[in-house]
């Protein structure tokens, strides 16, 4: 089978990527519920993942898609630390509110 | 290669020690191991490896400055002991996540291949993420922990998608093939987009403005021993990740390029020293402080070809007054709920030789001769003006003035106001840690040719 | 045996001290004599024309030296600051002292960093010990300083920042000529031909730092506030050794290095340092405070100084060290005369004195000589130094002494009048004891040090010249 | 030998005044004075041996004792130089010294402090005598401020009163300013000569000058003519003067009167070589210091003329004749300068000396107004007071008669007007001082009658002085006889002679001689009559009126300096204490300021929000990307 | 149009608009559930690679690993209700053009940066089959694969660490 990006092209990929990353941003900075704020990291996270994806079609190689899986992993341990700390700050506080996180400032 | 194995077989031990009921010996077993590793490390020093299909290569760069992490890792560890006696169950935990960090640490400066990188900043900074909360009950280390957490996810995503970029350009993830195909004349225009969000995240790390909003909050909520960590090891393992990443890419720095640098570093120290001005909080303070060497540090980076020595010098001359700075305050803020500048008062006459080595360490920060830090800035002042740069040299030198006065904020704290309480006995580590950190630093002052030579 | 020795004593002597409790303050006279007693032997064999420098590399990357000067110029400025220790030291011993190891240690390891600045061939060793100075003069006027807490705070902290401030323009200014030369030695720094811009450059840079620790005007703010709040053994050592680290460097860095711009701004510096001399004994008429006025004397007197260094003639440099000497002993001098009132009166408020000559014939006597001195009374040491940077100020312009020479007037008035206001009049009716044998001692030393240069130079003479003639060749070449 | 000689002389007295420092205390009642007369006869003794020598050999001696300061271009010596000119002034300067010492010790009999007295007299003779025999300039300035230093010593010797330490602060100050200007000149002639020894100097300009040169040496003169006005009270450096007669009357004789004040007509005489120079610049000096002499003996005089304080008359009328002398040297008259100058050093020690063996016996009064008649209880006073009276007043025999004589006749063949303007002062002199010695001596005793119990003729040691000085004023003046000068002859290897150095005794000669007699004797009627005839005495302070106020008031010269001079330095000082050290204090603070003002506003940017913390951060990365790759999106 | 090209704008159009209702979605369990939809499209879009393998593991790390830790913690947190305050208009506007801005910018360059024109490589060679992959990894990606691990380690240790009770706790 020919090559996909001869159909697409990867600048579609790229502007995909660059879209979808950005409303990764985008949430970072429209939500004040610490786990949205979360998913939307896993968005950017995942916009970086598909344009590996396009770029190891693009090059015909592996290794694009060997990191991905390292991206994954990391995704997975970010995750699993991150939740513990909602977690812990829920407890505490009761709330998820990144913007009631102002007691370190000046 | 070697180093990199030592590190996570101790990390791994220390996890095994719980097991079998060994806490009390963890702290001085990994002093003792970290030891070891410095020697193997060592060993390495003058021969270029590499390992593994070039994921890691040693060279006098990397083992330079592994020697370095490993040094400052030891004093580290060494106040560990004292630091989590009140949560001794949790002490393997502790002391093993450090253990990882420097392992990631290590990586960070010994990659080949920019997955190393990767999963090495990532050790590094979820590491961190887990210390920064590790008070659970603590809503400011919550906070600090939460803080630092979205961000550096936030940068990590960045330096991610910086990284896929450079991937697309090149088609390899090795540093060494990167590094050639940089010459050829095709090069497209992702890679320099990829090392342009690539030093966006780095800069992130090193905590340089704008960037760097983050870290006066972060270093203050966290546990004074993860900001010890953070302002010294962290700070210097960034930076020369940063500079290897460039260098080992062979990245044609632009005048554009550094013309960002310019701003940013000049941006960085005077942020970070104004507003470390009127900080009461001697954590915070030296959080900008560290903002504002972080500036001085990017300073290396105007003069790529040939600073990694001084590089290696001023993230050790930093970082070694750090640990001494930091294991002064631990003593002084063991039992305080702050960190405020008062609880240093009187400290020169009850604990004249504790007083001392903050005294020491602050004027090392500051640049005071025969300490490290003097000569680390003036290595910085003359490689910068051999570039050329003679407006940044200006920019640091009222920089440096400006930070003289928040330095001597805690040193007349420490010796012309009185104590309010009874000192308390202290534990022989503080001493140990601060006077041996701070005789090293002196001894890298007078003899500065030692450490600048070992990279060339 | 070199001039290291005389470091080397001071360094051991600065530990020792530190470790010796009780009887610091005698351990550390010990030493300072003993420092002084190797500057003069190595003076002997200075004069038998036997090499006193020294020259060991200290880091081969960057190329740094452990050089040391053995010219004249050097040894006599080791020789005032190694002379004045041992009468500082001594000078405190008629007062309780807090703390003493502390405490004299911190003066023999200022007495250390001093004598190095003088002694350093190579400019980062220099750099070194010139800042190394500052560290201890901190503590000493923080710790044993006196007045309000606060004030004296902010007068130590503004010091150290602003000198602190001024000297890193230096360091970059030795950056920037390690770029070029390779190496930081005097010699080759100025042997280097820089252009017009970069001596410009390079000699603000050195100026910064040295207008500030001279002081000259309009950067003497620190001065005065800091002489007042600092011990007295802490002003003396600032006003007699350490302003004089400043009009050293002058001539041994400053010019020599960047000659043409020290040739093409000649008058304005000149002028700088004049400017300071008449507007320091205005300043000084209307003091209220005793070391405050002594600090605005010393204003005036460096400027005088400054502007004879900048003259670039063999008088003026001559004269400039000849009057940093002479100034160096009458200011302490006059500082231990201000302490011998403290001590008695516990005030430094002059309009709280007066009449204290009827009580002690001694003290006034020796006080008015010091008054005398300072005023430059011809068979004084002062006199001569004045007199030949007066004379060098002529050569450049018959206005500069006609200006400069306002001081003998000013500082006569001031002087004559601090001195009455203090010492003359009716009986105080506080009692004041006459001096008492260390006292007198102390002052009589600096006295008949005062008279014997005055009338026989010669020695001083003999021994700096070579240096300044060296110095000047630089400014020659061009 | 010589040099042995010479340090006896010169350290005879330093010698006397260690010992008196030291040990005078101890040294028994007038064991200090004694000591101290000694000290200084010793030095008269060696000068005398030296001037009976000169005379005979007419060889000066020259010795160099050490080298001193070191110039680029030249060394300066610690040299000797005995000759004509130095030996001469040694002569009346150890000679009344030793005698002033001498009454001093009956003088100062009650003083707790007399040691001191006779130690500072003491390291007076030694410093004049530096001025004197110095073989360079330099020397001579040494002495030149030595002096000045001893003067301030003595005029506030009674420290206890601050007005005093006023004066002596004044006097101190004022010879300064003139000290800047010798040292100037100094400097300027160092420049032309390489050398600032009289007789190198003095070879190098008789081997003829370079033209180009002219006007720095005549700003050089000018220079130090500025230092002989501070230090011998010319306008307008003159105020001090009248004040030190704070000091006690020995000292006014001696320093005041007789010998340092004469310093500057010593040193241009020294240097007549220099300021005999005939060309347009040094003429136009010269003429400057005519005027200056002239019109100084003129106001002198006239504040003399209402002064009530004995001590005060004297002032001015030292003040006057120094003018006179001036004003001869300014005619290159140098030998009548000189000439006046010992009859003057005479007369008006002696007339010192009386007014203060009459204090004595007033107890401390000296104001004229309460005095009156002393001539029953103070005879040897009174007549030796009369001698010198008619001496200064220049009637013939005495003294005065012959050196102010000579003055006039020289001012008269310059320059009718200068002559006018003397004459005028000599005849208000011979007002002035009657009046004082009418007021003094005559009429009835207006003192208290406790003062008037206590009245006495003072003892032997001053009376004794007072005879000597009152003979030698009598006979002073036979040593330069109009057409037969001996001093003349003995002066001419020092003094570069012009041709009218002396004059012949022509019809005019006798005119001016005579005109000179008459106005001396009209300005002794006028006295008489105003006092004697009318009895009057003059008026108490606040009566005074118009220009007698005035002149009493000195001409208000005083004030005006005072708001001229001392208080716009005095309210810049302050200024610049409050103002402007405050203001670049605060400079230096204010950047500080700054920083932390800045430091407090940028705290609240740092609000602890992580929102802004990202929005920060994206905008930083929006920022770097948009002007890296500006160009590739525009 | 060919039919990738369709289904790739089909995918896209789904990836996007569930990221953005992702975002707006006021309930965090609505959040949750279009995030597993995206997440989808793309495990979608690697499918159109032909990286199945990638495809299937996306789907079980994503969708099956993390995105139930997201849920389970919502549900912990009871957070299903709409209790979230919304961000100051300001901040919400800013972070819009925010979002516009940095999208532009990022476009802006790459339309500009587009490399070479021509046909994509393909040589033919499986590059993305597992035993292709399998081999990539565990031979030259050991050391990143193991070191991986250690990542793991940490964030088990830390994610123990954050919620383990200790004795001394009163709570």
């Amino acid at each position: 089978m020919g090559n996909v990006l001869n159909q697409i092209g990867i600048e579609n990929y790229i502007f995909l990527c660059v879209i979808l990353f950005s409303i990764g941003v985008f949430g970072v900075l429209y939500r004040r519920n610490a786990i949205i704020v979360f998913m939307s990291i896993e968005i950017m996270l995942n916009a970086v993942n598909l344009l590996f994806v396009a770029f190891s079609t693009y090059h015909q190689d592996a290794q694009g898609q060997v990191f991905v899986f390292f991206s994954m992993a990391v995704a997975a341990a970010e995750v699993a630390v991150g939740l513990a700390i909602v977690v812990s700050i829920f407890r505490n506080l009761g709330s998820i509110d990144i913007d009631n996180l102002k007691n370190l400032k000046g | 290669m070697n180093t990199l194995l030592a590190i996570t077989g101790i990390g791994v031990l220390c996890l095994l020690f719980e097991i079998a009921n060994l806490r009390k010996a963890i702290v001085p077993f990994t002093v003792v191991a970290l030891l070891g590793t410095l020697g193997i490390t060592l060993s390495d020093y003058g021969t270029v490896h590499s390992h593994y299909n070039n994921m890691i290569v040693t060279n006098n760069f990397s083992v330079s400055f592994s020697a370095l992490f490993i040094v400052l890792t030891i004093f580290l560890v060494a106040l560990s002991g004292d630091f989590y006696r009140k949560t001794e169950a949790k002490i393997s935990d502790f002391v093993s996540i450090k253990i990882f960090l420097l392992a990631g640490a290590v990586a960070m400066v010994s990659f080949g291949n920019l997955s190393m990188f990767f999963l090495g900043i990532e050790v590094l900074s979820i590491s961190l993420y887990i210390l920064a909360a590790s008070q659970r009950l603590n809503i400011r280390s919550n906070e600090a922990g939460m803080k630092y957490f979205l961000m550096g996810s936030f940068a990590s995503g960045i330096i991610l998608f910086g990284i896929c970029l450079i991937y697309g350009a090149m088609g390899t993830f090795d540093i060494q093939e990167i590094s050639e195909l940089t010459g050829s004349a095709e090069l497209p225009e992702w890679f320099f987009i990829g090392i342009v969000l690539l030093t966006i995240g780095m800069l992130f790390k090193i905590a340089a403005v704008p960037f760097h909003f983050w870290a006066p909050d972060v270093y203050e909520g966290s546990p004074t021993l993860t900001t010890a960590v953070m302002s010294t090891l962290t700070k210097v393992v960034a930076m020369a990740a940063f500079y290897k990443l460039l260098t080992g890419m062979n990245a044609n720095i632009s005048y554009e390029y550094e013309m960002v640098i310019m701003v940013v570093s000049i941006a960085s120290m005077t942020v970070g020293n104004i507003m470390a001005l009127r900080q009461t909080n001697a954590k915070r303070m030296l959080a900008f402080s560290g903002i504002s060497h972080a500036g001085f540090m990017l300073m290396t980076l105007l003069n790529i070809t040939s600073s990694a020595g001084t590089l290696l010098y001023y993230a050790s001359a930093y970082a070694l007054a750090g640990i001494a700075a930091f294991a002064v305050i631990l003593y002084v803020c063991r039992d305080k709920e702050n960190e405020d500048i008062y609880n240093f008062n009187g400290l020169g006459k009850t604990r004249p030789v504790l007083a001392a080595v903050l005294t020491a360490a602050l004027l090392s920060m500051a640049g005071i001769p025969i300490f490290a830090g003097f000569f680390a800035k003036f290595a910085l002042f003359s490689q910068t003006i051999k570039a050329g740069y003679l407006v940044m040299v200006i920019a640091a030198v009222i920089n440096s003035i400006i930070s003289v006065g928040y330095y001597f904020k805690l040193i007349l704290a420490m010796y012309t106001k009185d104590s309010t309480e009874e000192a308390t006995k202290v534990p022989v580590v503080f001493y140990a840690v601060g006077v041996l950190s701070i005789l090293i630093n002196i001894a890298i002052g007078l003899y500065p040719s030692f450490v600048i030579n070992l990279i060339k | 045996m070199d001039v290291s020795i005389i470091l080397i004593l001071l360094l051991a002597g600065t530990l020792v001290t530190l470790f010796s409790g009780k009887a610091a303050g005698k351990v550390a006279l010990a030493f300072g004599l003993l420092a002084l007693g190797a500057s003069v032997a190595l003076l002997t064999k200075f004069n038998a024309h036997q090499n006193i420098g020294c020259l060991g590399v200290w880091m081969e990357n960057p190329q740094i030296y452990f050089a040391l000067n053995g010219d004249g110029l050097s040894l006599a400025m080791v020789l005032l600051t190694t002379s004045l220790l041992p009468i500082i030291m001594y000078s405190t011993f008629g007062s309780e002292v807090k703390n003493p190891s502390s405490f004299y240690a911190l003066i023999l390891f200022m007495g250390f960093a001093m004598v190095g600045t003088f002694l350093a061939a190579d400019g980062f060793l220099y750099y070194i010990f010139w800042e190394l100075a500052l560290i201890p003069i901190y503590f000493i006027a923080l710790n044993w300083g006196n007045g309000d807490a606060k004030e004296r705070q902010k007068a130590v902290v503004k010091f150290f920042i602003y000198t602190f401030a001024g000297s890193l323009f230096m360091l970059a200014s030795f950056a920037y000529l390690y770029t070029k030369a390779g190496n930081f030695l005097i010699g080759n720094l100025s042997a280097l031909s820089l252009s017009a811009d970069e001596q410009f450059w390079i000699f603000l840079g050195f100026f910064a730092a040295y207008a500030i620790k001279i002081p000259l005007i309009p950067f003497h703010t620190w001065q005065a506030a800091v002489y007042q709040k600092a011990p007295t053994a802490g002003t003396m050592l600032l006003s007699g050794i350490m302003l004089k680290m400043g009009l050293y460097s002058v001539l041994r860095w400053q010019l020599p290095i960047a000659p043409y711009a020290a040739k093409t701004f000649m008058t304005i510096f000149i002028v700088f340092g004049i400017a300071g001399t008449i507007y320091g004994s205005i300043v000084a008429l209307r003091q209220k405070d005793l070391k405050k006025l002594l600090a605005y004397s010393s204003l005036a007197h460096v400027g005088l100084i400054a502007a004879g260094a900048y003259t670039l003639t063999v008088d003026g440099l001559r004269g400039a060290v000849l009057q940093m000497i002479s100034h160096g002993f009458v200011i302490v001098g006059l500082f231990f005369a201000a302490e011998v009132i403290f001590r008695r009166y516990q005030t430094r408020e002059i309009s709280e004195m007066g009449g204290i000559r009827v009580q002690a014939p001694k003290f006034t006597s020796m006080f008015m000589i010091l008054v005398l001195a300072s005023v430059a009374l011809p068979s004084t040491f002062n006199f001569v130094g004045e007199f030949t940077v007066l004379y060098g100020l002529s050569s450049i312009n018959i206005w500069f002494p006609i200006l400069g020479g306002l001081t003998i007037i000013l500082g006569a008035y001031y002087m004559l009048k601090m001195f009455q206001n203090v010492m003359l009049g009716e009986a105080n009716p506080k009692p004041f004891a006459d001096i008492t044998f260390q006292e007198g001692l102390t002052m009589g030393v600096i006295i008949a040090v005062l008279f014997f240069f005055g009338l026989y130079p010669k020695p001083i003479v003999d021994m700096i010249t070579p240096s300044i003639e060296q110095i000047l060749s630089y400014t020659h070449k061009l | 030998m010589d040099t042995a000689y010479i340090l006896l002389l010169l350290l005879a007295p330093f010698a006397g005044f260690l010992f008196n420092v030291f040990f005078g205390k101890k040294a028994g009642h007038n064991g200090a004075g004694y000591i101290a007369t000694f000290a200084v006869f010793v030095s008269f003794l060696v000068t005398l041996f030296y001037f009976i020598r000169i005379n005979q050999t007419g060889q000066a001696v020259s010795v160099k004792l050490f080298d001193w300061i070191q110039i680029s271009t030249f060394k300066l010596s610690f040299g000797v130089l005995l000759d004509q000119l130095s030996l001469l002034w040694l002569m009346f300067v150890t000679g009344i010294g030793s005698l002033i010492h001498l009454y001093s010790i009956s003088y100062m009999h009650d003083d707790e402090n007399r040691h001191k007295f006779f130690a500072y007299l003491n390291l007076f003779v030694f410093f004049m005598i530096t001025l004197v025999v110095g073989s360079n300039l330099l020397v001579m300035f040494i002495g030149w401020e030595g002096v000045g230093l001893c003067s301030y010593l003595l005029i506030g010797f009674w420290y206890k009163n601050q007005d005093y330490n006023d004066a002596a602060k004044k006097a101190f100050i004022m010879n300064r300013i003139g000290d800047l200007g010798f040292l100037i000149g100094m400097f300027l002639l160092g420049h032309l000569f390489t050398t600032l020894d009289y007789a190198d100097m003095k070879i190098t300009i008789e081997g003829g000058t370079n033209a180009a040169n002219t006007g720095w040496i005549a700003a050089a003169a000018l220079a130090l003519f500025i230092g002989a006005c501070g230090k011998s009270a010319q306008i307008p450096l003159y105020t001090w003067l009248p004040d030190a007669m704070a000091g006690p009357t020995p000292v006014s004789a001696l320093i005041h009167a007789a010998t340092m004040v004469t310093s500057g007509i010593f040193m241009i005489t020294r240097l007549n070589f220099l300021f005999g120079l005939d060309n347009v610049d040094m003429h136009t000096v010269n003429l400057v210091i005519a005027v200056v002499g002239a019109v100084t003996a003129l106001v002198a005089a006239t504040i003399g003329l209402v002064q009530n304080d004995i001590k005060k008359v004297l002032a001015y009328s030292t003040v006057s004749q120094l003018g006179l002398m001036f004003l001869a040297l300014g005619l290159g008259a140098y030998e009548v300068a000189v000439f006046h100058v010992i009859t003057h050093a005479f007369f008006k020690a002696c007339l010192f000396l009386g007014s203060g063996s009459v204090i004595h016996a007033m107890h401390g009064e000296q104001d004229m107004r309460n005095m009156g008649g002393l001539k029953k209880w103070m005879s040897v006073t009174y007549i030796t007071f009369l001698i010198s009276s008619l001496a200064i007043s220049g009637i013939p025999p005495f003294s005065g008669f012959f050196s102010k004589d000579e003055i006039l006749m020289t001012a008269f063949h310059s320059n009718t007007v200068l002559w006018a303007i003397a004459s005028l002062a000599s005849i208000m002199t011979a007002f002035y001082m009657f009046r004082l010695l009418y007021l003094t001596f005559f009429k009835e005793f207006r003192g208290t009658d406790e003062q008037k119990h206590h009245l006495h003729e003072s003892p032997a040691l001053i009376t004794f002085p007072l005879i000597v000085l009152a003979i030698l004023a009598t006979v002073g003046g036979f040593i330069s006889l109009p057409g037969n000068s001996w001093l003349n002859n003995y002066l001419a290897p020092v003094i570069a002679h012009k041709g009218h150095g002396e004059h012949h005794l022509d019809n005019t000669a006798y005119m001016l001689m005579a005109i000179a007699v008459v106005g001396g004797l009209i300005g002794i009627g006028i006295a008489y009559a105003k006092y004697i005839k009318k009895s009057e005495v003059p008026p108490a302070d606040a009566e005074m009126t118009g220009f007698h106020k005035l002149l009493y008031n000195k001409y208000y010269v005083d004030e005006i300096y005072e708001s001229l001079f001392v208080k716009p330095i005095n309210a810049l000082s302050t200024f610049f204490r409050d103002t402007l050290e405050t203001a670049l204090s605060g400079l230096v603070y204010g950047f500080g300021k700054v920083t932390n003002a800045i430091s407090d506003k940028g705290r609240l940017v740092q609000n602890g929000s992580i929102g802004r913390y990202l929005f920060a951060f994206t905008l930083g990365v929006v920022a770097i990307i948009t002007y890296l790759f500006y160009n590739k999106i525009a | 149009m060919s039919t990738v090209l369709l289904i790739f704008c089909i995918l896209s159009a789904i990836t996007l608009s569930t990221a953005f209702l992702t975002i707006f979605s006021k309930q965090p369990i609505h959040s949750a559930i279009y995030l597993v939809l995206c997440f989808f499209s793309v495990a979608g879009h690697y499918l159109l690679f032909n990286a199945q393998f990638l495809a299937v593991v996306h789907i079980i790390v994503y969708s099956g690993a993390i995105m139930i830790l997201f849920l389970f913690t919502v549900m912990l947190m009871n957070l299903n209700k709409e209790d979230e305050v919304h961000k100051p208009r300001v901040t919400r506007l800013a972070a819009g053009i925010i979002f516009i801005l940095t999208s532009l910018v990022l476009l802006a360059i790459f339309i500009q940066t587009k490399p070479i024109v021509g046909p994509y490589d393909d040589t033919g060679v499986d590059y993305q089959s597992i035993k292709v992959l399998g081999q990539v990894l565990l031979n030259e990606y050991m050391v990143p694969f193991e070191f991986a691990s250690i990542l793991l380690l940490v964030a088990m240790i830390g994610a123990v660490l954050l919620s383990k009770r200790e004795k001394t706790e009163k709570n």
